[in-house]
């Protein structure tokens, strides 16, 4: 939706603002643009120009090379797609069932239950390593995807934002579904599953971006190199103690493994705000 | 064939992630009845975590490279088995079989009356430096610093000035934590100092004048002449620094020493770390382990891979591949091994020191341990506490973190 | 045949009682009208009938069968939002389907049924668009071909045209009405438009504050409105109201004396009332002086409002009249158009 | 199903439809969340309850336990590493929520208009977002490097000298803050920008016709009617800055000094370094309760806010 | 003295022209409506008054001073829109005060003038509420009060009833009216609904498609439609129209011929107009029949739906009258009730 200029007649609050701005999004884009110019640098230990981010030498794809062949690229991103669309797939439906209950059905103690749910956010992460590995291997799932992928299957905040999701829908939809025959499960899926997709899709993306990200309980989880998933390819190279210093290849490795989120919020970076902004979040 | 798996840090470089696959490859082919994986999980820290929480959930891998100063930890922990049985199963004495290693690394692997690790790829701190810079400041690249003395005065005439600010220092040290407590045994034992007791884990020798005078070294360093930056350094800063030319001296593990060989574009140069009282570092690097409850197939499959991993031959192989050294003697004996050293002083160096190395600090909670020195030191470099009030509040926090096991072990006192 | 009958339905919020006991009857076939102002319960009726409300008590039949605690689907009942509720992710085609797939109905069937929809709605070219790329009156019948298509035996319509702009909303009134001939099922309209229930019912139910005020054809309503509410309620500009003394066959207000004839109140106090349109311009047989406030001139007709007798009072002439405000119009009634109520509850009396 | 109506019929139809209204709602919800909660029980409540129990068991070295009680958490209070943690969460924790939320906040009423530059503008603050967490932490330490890193480099072209971002114990909390900054800011943009497109546009119309600027606009319209997206956005923070900061963490390792020491990378100590699970239990015990609280209060102010829609 | 002068504005978005020079003049004082289909440029035009929207060519003058490329705070005009634009997180009180603490009028003079809208607005008990607690009508009144309290030059209102029921549209419409009527500011009112237009203006401005079709006095434009546009877009139903052949003083259609006494239209072919309520029902003069399709009675008229000469044709008939489908009617116009348009362009011929 085009919203009408209103900084329109040029005067120095407004003339401020954009100074603010442009400073702003420089200092975000600069380490992004050194990583893009390091990363197609050829290897140079010497120079005290490093950072420089004027690309003054002939763009080489070493970096790219060497990083590819720390692992088994194919393989990585084929896991942590596998990863990043199943635990989706579950979480979709889990938290659809889950946001439509709180949002639309009346129950004793939906409060609490709904802050029930909520106590999954606060959770930090290394005390659950423990537990859940041993969870995981009773279930016996140690070491396969779908073990990095079930801890995840519910997801508070998902039912969170598909409930803020669910209650922007009109109650109309439903009733004149109702009156048409659905029965519960139609209703559900049929007429409000479709009309919360923008719910869906936001969520979608903070849940791709975060499991696709996500290193140290994969790292645990997974043992078979076949197994394992794109930054713990990408850390075999980024994370040595005594490692010196390879810019280069770091830079150019998480490009590899940043590129198709990137590629995805640049192309479709309209539909996601926009899915934001229907998601009930507001 | 028998399935077993081994978890692998990679402390240097991504390519070492590659190459053990290819040892293992190898390995496999070697031994039909056994189907041996390399495990990649992460750094020195993230494989401790992950062995321990598959210990717990009862998924035990065959054999971890462990980081040499943690095995004692699981020792205490009853979490490993000791090697001695399969040794004498072998028809070998543990003497014998801790007889193929490098004395320095004894101590790591063999305490408590038995053998817990078999020692893989090692190291010791080297002392780095730019032989260009030394010889524009000269200084002769080819006599460099010996002892203490003569590193301050190199480093005095290494740092340029302009003005206030410091365009190249002398000397760098890594300052994070775990290489800032490795650092610092080196310092002390070239002091004539032990640092902590090999012989039991509930001690600690921070607030003793060896360590007093390794730390006032440091600090004179960073405030008196101000030959090194104030504050703490990385690792990867020191070797950025060192391969940008804004370090003329920096102390690394013989771990970068291959990375360095091939990367750096200045003349440099590798030497002992200078002494004031002694030549001594102590060790690092990491030790195969063998977690309890595997099956005797499994263990007997992974006792296997663990011999054929510290035979001279692979340890040759790797150690050429890495930098580090090879534990195994008999490495050296072997002709490549030979032709490398020939054609590699710097190796020479780092081989060499390894007659004065000791053993790495493992106590009790060797981690926390460490690290009440380490922030101790940290605010010593970075100019905020003198050493001697630094090392008692180091002490004091080391002996707080080790007085249950010290309560349960030495002061647990018939009645 | 499908009549619907509602017998004494109560409906409570919590605990507040919305709904006070309706009876009503809508024959088959006929198209009922709800009427009365927001608030009062229309669409709570609508909506119990529709099942998409429980009853509190009493009970609702459709076509002779007690559907009181039914399902809504199981009622065979269509129901036409207010904001059409037309399903944004489905085509045109797709949302008069929905309801044909939820019942397993056969494909060609559902292509059968659709299209002859589609015919008798004029919406052929639009089959394929999405519910956003039409206009509000496009958008309205496609809510009236989901309706449809399902051949339901009720028909029920909860302000359907009220988001329409005013040209709209004759004409869409007009096609219900055509529809509504066309198909012959039994309809029950809720709107809040006098206009619309006036024009498009056979029978007008009026309400207020959860009550039927009176059940009737829209003329009889007009003509007789059972009660002020009624009476102001229907009829645009409302009728006039002046408390009078009803004396014999004779009302006395002010000064002035008005024949009652044909009227059979009962003497006392009571409230008289006189539609707009009633009144005309007479100085010979004037029995009230309207001091004029405001002239509004439609064209058609002109509506004076001013104050007469101390009351608002309003005057619908037909056609264009020059009047300014100040002027004094002499104003005469004709004796059978005048209405009585009593003075106390409303209801009519005369 | 028709066995199932008549069945209904049959009854007394007020007695009917109440009971199968509440009953089947309740049922019905259970149903719907039972999925969620099979998995919520396994991976969530089990471990709370296990930290639970762990936080009151009392054990000696060796896991052998001792005793029951609230030792642990005696122990950890008395732990000046857990106080400085503490604090040095507290810093973070304004350091980081206000200016993010505040820049956040800036940017998305800068970049509002759905332009295709904007467009470009919103993907380049969205991106540190995208950048894993395994290799931020290694490309930070290179900008934050003394003389030759990415900050000092530019810095000194600017007439800056040398600074120890991350090796000083006064400035390297800071430097992590402006990391964190840096990397949520774009995150909790878009939830302000989805908030923002919600106003409507006439409220700006009729502000601007009775006479306010862009600032009397910003302050007296978009901050109060942005009051849920804010409170929503203060939540995720919130959470984030107790349960997301393993960058913060991989970069320092909670040093010099543990000036950077966070509440989760002490737990993660306590647990994995110390093998003191009891202390990390207590700990984990006391953050979550601290964040359930404070995520409950600004929850509510978010659904009142909700309530402004007519 | 602020009278509002446009002179020849013109507006583009992108490259697409939606205004197409449109001249305008509305004297102090004056309330002047803009009417006409939606889409036909009405908001934007009012948008370009109030400075919302930037003008792409020509001028606007308010009180004689050219405001064209003035910021909207600073030319002194009030608007009401049409969804209120209510601040939901103000009170009313608040909402009132908004735009006169924006000036930093002091906190007395706010009270007291915030007090006096109340008044005027009948507003009193409400100023503690939020706007989601208010019904529609108040809703409103609130966005009127916000309006009068600055003491604007000029008042703009775009569509402010169109949110409203019927009922409350003719109260609200008949409020404004007096509010204009007592404060006597230059106001500029937009709409689609011709009954607001006719009955609020004293000056109407017909648009079209980015045009302006006519400006005149309601009366005017309703008895001298300038197009067949304006003919049928005023008054309600709208004008019937026939193809017809001007010989003479005479019209013929069918096999009817019609005098045209005073008209001047040039012979040839040409669309009559006769609007609905100038037809009369009279067996003896009648010049058309008319098949009736549909009947709607209102009460104090009856409308009929039907069919002549192959056209659709509407009856206004006063009063009730019991006529049913299929039926014919007999119907008759006075000549002086016809409309000339040319049968081309549909402009007034005579
Ligand atoms: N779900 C509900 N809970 C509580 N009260 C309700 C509910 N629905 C309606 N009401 C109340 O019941 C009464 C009747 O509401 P209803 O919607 O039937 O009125 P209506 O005649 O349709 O009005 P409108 O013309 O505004 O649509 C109102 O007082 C309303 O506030
Ligand atoms: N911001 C805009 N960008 C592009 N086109 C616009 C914009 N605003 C309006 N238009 C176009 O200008 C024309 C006139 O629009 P305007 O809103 O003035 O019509 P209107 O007469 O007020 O209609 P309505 O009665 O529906 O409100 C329309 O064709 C519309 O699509
Ligand atoms: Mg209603
Ligand atoms: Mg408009």
């Amino acid at each position: 939706m085009a919203r009408p200029d209103m900084t329109r007649h040029a005067n120095p609050t407004a003339l401020l603002a954009l100074a603010a701005l442009s400073a702003v999004v420089l200092v975000w884009s600069t380490p992004l643009l050194w990583m893009a110019i390091a990363a197609f640098r050829p290897q140079n230990f010497g120079g005290l120009d490093m950072a420089s981010l004027w690309p003054d030498f002939v763009p080489t794809l070493d970096n790219f090379a060497e990083a590819l062949d720390s692992a088994d690229f194919p393989l990585l991103y084929l896991n942590t797609v596998l990863v990043c669309l199943g635990t989706l797939a579950v979480q979709l439906t889990t938290v659809t069932l889950a946001g439509y209950a709180f949002a639309r059905l009346r129950f004793r103690a939906k409060e609490l239950v709904f802050y029930g749910f909520l106590l999954q956010l606060m959770l930090v992460p290394p005390i659950l390593i423990v537990p859940n590995l041993v969870t995981i291997t009773r279930l016996g799932l140690y070491d396969s995807l779908l073990g990095v992928m079930a801890p995840y299957f519910a997801s508070a905040f998902g039912v969170f934002l598909m409930r803020q999701t669910f209650r922007t829908i009109p109650k109309d939809f439903e009733e004149a579904a109702i009156v048409d025959g659905a029965t519960w499960w139609q209703l559900v899926w049929r007429v409000l599953v479709p009309l919360a997709r923008p719910g869906m899709v936001a969520f979608g993306i903070v849940s791709v971006v975060s499991h696709w990200n996500e290193f140290l309980w994969p790292l645990m989880v997974v043992s078979t190199p076949d197994n394992q998933t794109l930054t713990i390819g990408l850390a075999s190279f980024t994370m040595g103690a005594e490692s010196a210093s390879q810019w280069g290849v770091i830079a150019a490795g998480t490009f590899l493994v940043a590129a198709p989120l990137l590629a995805a919020f640049a192309l479709f970076q309209r539909q996601f705000v926009n899915s934001f902004l229907f998601s009930g979040v507001k | 064939a028998t399935d077993i798996e081994m978890f692998f840090p990679v402390p240097v470089e991504g390519k070492l992630a590659k190459e053990m696959k290819n040892l293992m490859d190898r390995f496999n082919a070697e031994h039909p009845d056994i189907k041996a994986t390399a495990v990649y999980t992460g750094s020195y820290d993230e494989t401790n975590i992950k062995t321990r929480a598959a210990i717990k959930a009862g998924r035990p891998p065959a054999a971890v490279i462990m980081s040499a100063n943690f095995v004692l930890e699981y020792q205490i922990n009853g979490e490993i088995q000791p090697l001695d049985p399969l040794i004498q199963a072998d028809g070998q004495t543990p003497d014998a079989f801790m007889g193929k290693f490098w004395p320095a690394l004894h101590g790591n692997a063999r305490f408590a009356g038995k053998v817990w690790a078999a020692p893989f790829h090692n190291s010791t701190p080297l002392l780095y430096f730019n032989a260009d810079h030394f010889k524009a400041a000269g200084l002769d690249p080819n006599n460099p610093p010996k002892t203490w003395a003569e590193w301050v005065d190199a480093a005095k005439k290494l740092t340029v000035r302009d003005g206030d600010t410091v365009k190249r220092y002398g000397l760098m040290l890594p300052g994070n934590y775990d290489y800032l407590g490795w650092v610092m045994t080196a310092l002390t034992m070239s002091n004539g100092g032990l640092y902590y007791n090999p012989e039991f884990g509930g001690e600690v020798f921070y607030d003793t004048p060896s360590m007093l005078g390794a730390l006032t070294l440091v600090d004179n360093m960073a405030h008196k002449y101000k030959v090194m930056p104030d504050g703490v350094t990385d690792g990867k800063a020191v070797s950025t620094a060192f391969f940008a030319g804004q370090a003329s001296m920096v102390v690394l593990s013989t771990g970068s020493l291959s990375f360095i060989r091939q990367n750096m574009k200045d003349n440099y140069g590798v030497a002992f770390v200078p002494r004031n009282l002694r030549n001594a570092v102590a060790i690092g690097g990491a030790s195969l382990i063998m977690p309890k409850g595997l099956s005797d197939e499994r263990r007997q499959a992974s006792w296997t891979l663990i011999k054929w991993l510290t035979s001279p031959e692979i340890s040759g192989h790797w150690s050429r591949f890495t930098g580090y050294f090879a534990p195994n003697k008999g490495a050296y004996e072997l002709p490549e091994m030979k032709t490398f050293i020939a054609e590699n002083p710097d190796a020479k160096v780092a081989l060499d020191q390894l007659q004065y190395a000791q053993s790495w600090f493992a106590t009790y909670n060797t981690v926390a341990v460490r690290k009440a020195l380490e922030d101790e030191v940290q605010a010593v470099i970075a100019g905020k506490k003198k050493p001697a009030e630094a090392l008692k509040a180091a002490q004091a926090k080391a002996d707080d973190i080790m007085r249950p096991y010290v309560e349960q072990t030495a002061l647990n006192l018939p009645n | 045949m499908a009549q619907i009958e509602l017998t004494d339905v109560r409906k409570s919020f919590d605990t507040t009682e919305v709904i006070h006991g309706v009876d009503l009857s809508v024959a088959h076939g006929r198209f009922a009208v709800v009427v009365g102002p927001s608030g009062c319960g229309k669409s709570t009726l609508l909506r119990m009938v529709a099942g998409l409300e429980d009853v509190t008590a009493g009970s609702i039949r459709i076509g002779g069968r007690d559907v009181t605690g039914v399902e809504p689907k199981d009622r065979n009942v269509a129901m036409v939002f207010q904001n059409y509720a037309l399903y944004p992710h489905l085509t045109v085609a797709r949302n008069i389907a929905f309801g044909l797939e939820l019942r397993g109905t056969p494909k060609d069937e559902i292509r059968r049924r659709v299209e002859r929809a589609a015919d008798i709605l004029h919406l052929g070219g639009l089959l394929e668009r999405k519910p956003r790329q039409l206009s509000g009156g496009q958008r309205q019948r496609v809510a009236m071909g989901r309706a449809i298509v399902r051949e339901p035996d009720v028909f029920l319509f909860d302000e359907p045209l009220s988001n329409l702009d005013a040209k709209l909303r004759v004409t869409m009134r007009l096609e219900i009405k055509r529809l509504h001939e066309e198909l012959g099922a039994t309809s029950l309209y809720v709107t809040h438009d006098q206009v619309e229930a006036m024009t498009m019912g056979d029978v007008l139910v009026v309400m207020n504050g959860g009550y039927v005020e009176q059940i009737g054809a829209p003329l009889e309503v007009y003509e007789r409105p059972a009660s002020t509410f009624v009476a102001s309620f229907i009829g645009s500009p409302p009728m006039n109201f002046l408390a009078a003394e009803v004396a014999g066959r004779e009302a006395r207000f002010g000064d002035k004396r008005l024949a009652l004839a044909g009227h059979d109140a009962p003497s006392g106090r009571a409230t008289l009332g006189i539609r707009p349109e009633h009144l005309v311009v007479d100085p010979e047989t004037a029995c009230l002086h309207l001091s004029v406030r405001m002239v509004e001139p439609q064209g058609a007709e002109t509506i004076v409002h001013g104050v007469a007798l101390d009351s608002p009072f309003t005057v619908r002439l037909p056609g264009i009249h020059h009047i300014r405000p100040h002027e004094t119009l002499p104003l005469a009634a004709r004796s059978e158009h005048l209405h009585l109520f009593d003075a106390e509850h409303g209801r009519r009396i005369g | 199903m028709v066995a199932e109506i008549e069945a209904r019929v049959g009854l007394p139809t007020v007695l009917a439809r109440r009971s199968a209204g509440r009953r089947s709602q309740l049922g019905r919800a259970a149903l719907l969340l039972a999925p969620s909660l099979v998995f919520l029980a396994a991976f969530t409540y089990w471990p709370i309850g296990q930290v639970i129990g762990q936080a009151l068991t009392i054990e000696t070295f060796g896991s052998d336990t001792v005793g029951y009680g609230l030792g642990n958490f005696e122990r950890l209070l008395a732990d000046a590493s857990f106080g400085r943690a503490l604090l040095n969460n507290l810093v973070y924790a304004l350091g980081t929520i206000v200016p993010s939320i505040a820049i956040a906040l800036a940017l998305a009423v800068g970049l509002q208009d759905a332009t295709r530059f904007n467009a470009g503008l919103r993907t380049v603050v969205f991106f540190p977002v995208l950048l894993p967490l395994v290799a931020a932490a290694a490309l930070f330490l290179f900008v934050f490097l003394p003389g030759i890193g990415l900050l000092d480099y530019y810095l000194a072209r600017l007439g800056a000298g040398s600074t120890n971002w991350l090796g000083d114990p006064d400035i390297a909390l800071w430097s992590l803050i402006g990391l964190t900054v840096w990397k949520n800011a774009g995150y909790y943009m878009l939830f302000f920008l989805a908030g923002l497109q919600a106003i409507p546009l006439d409220l700006y119309e009729a502000a601007r016709l009775e006479g306010a600027g862009a600032w009397g606009r910003f302050r007296r319209i978009t901050l109060p009617l942005l009051g849920p997206t804010l409170a929503f956005v203060l939540v995720i923070a919130l959470v984030n800055v107790i349960t997301q900061v393993d960058h913060v963490v991989v970069l320092t390792k909670g040093g010099p000094s543990d000036s950077t020491n966070l509440l989760l990378f002490y737990i993660y100590q306590q647990a994995h370094e110390n093998y003191d699970y009891g202390k990390a239990a207590a700990a984990t015990v006391l953050s979550v309760a601290g964040l359930l609280a404070l995520s409950l209060l600004s929850l509510r102010t978010l659904e009142r806010g909700i309530h402004y829609e007519a």
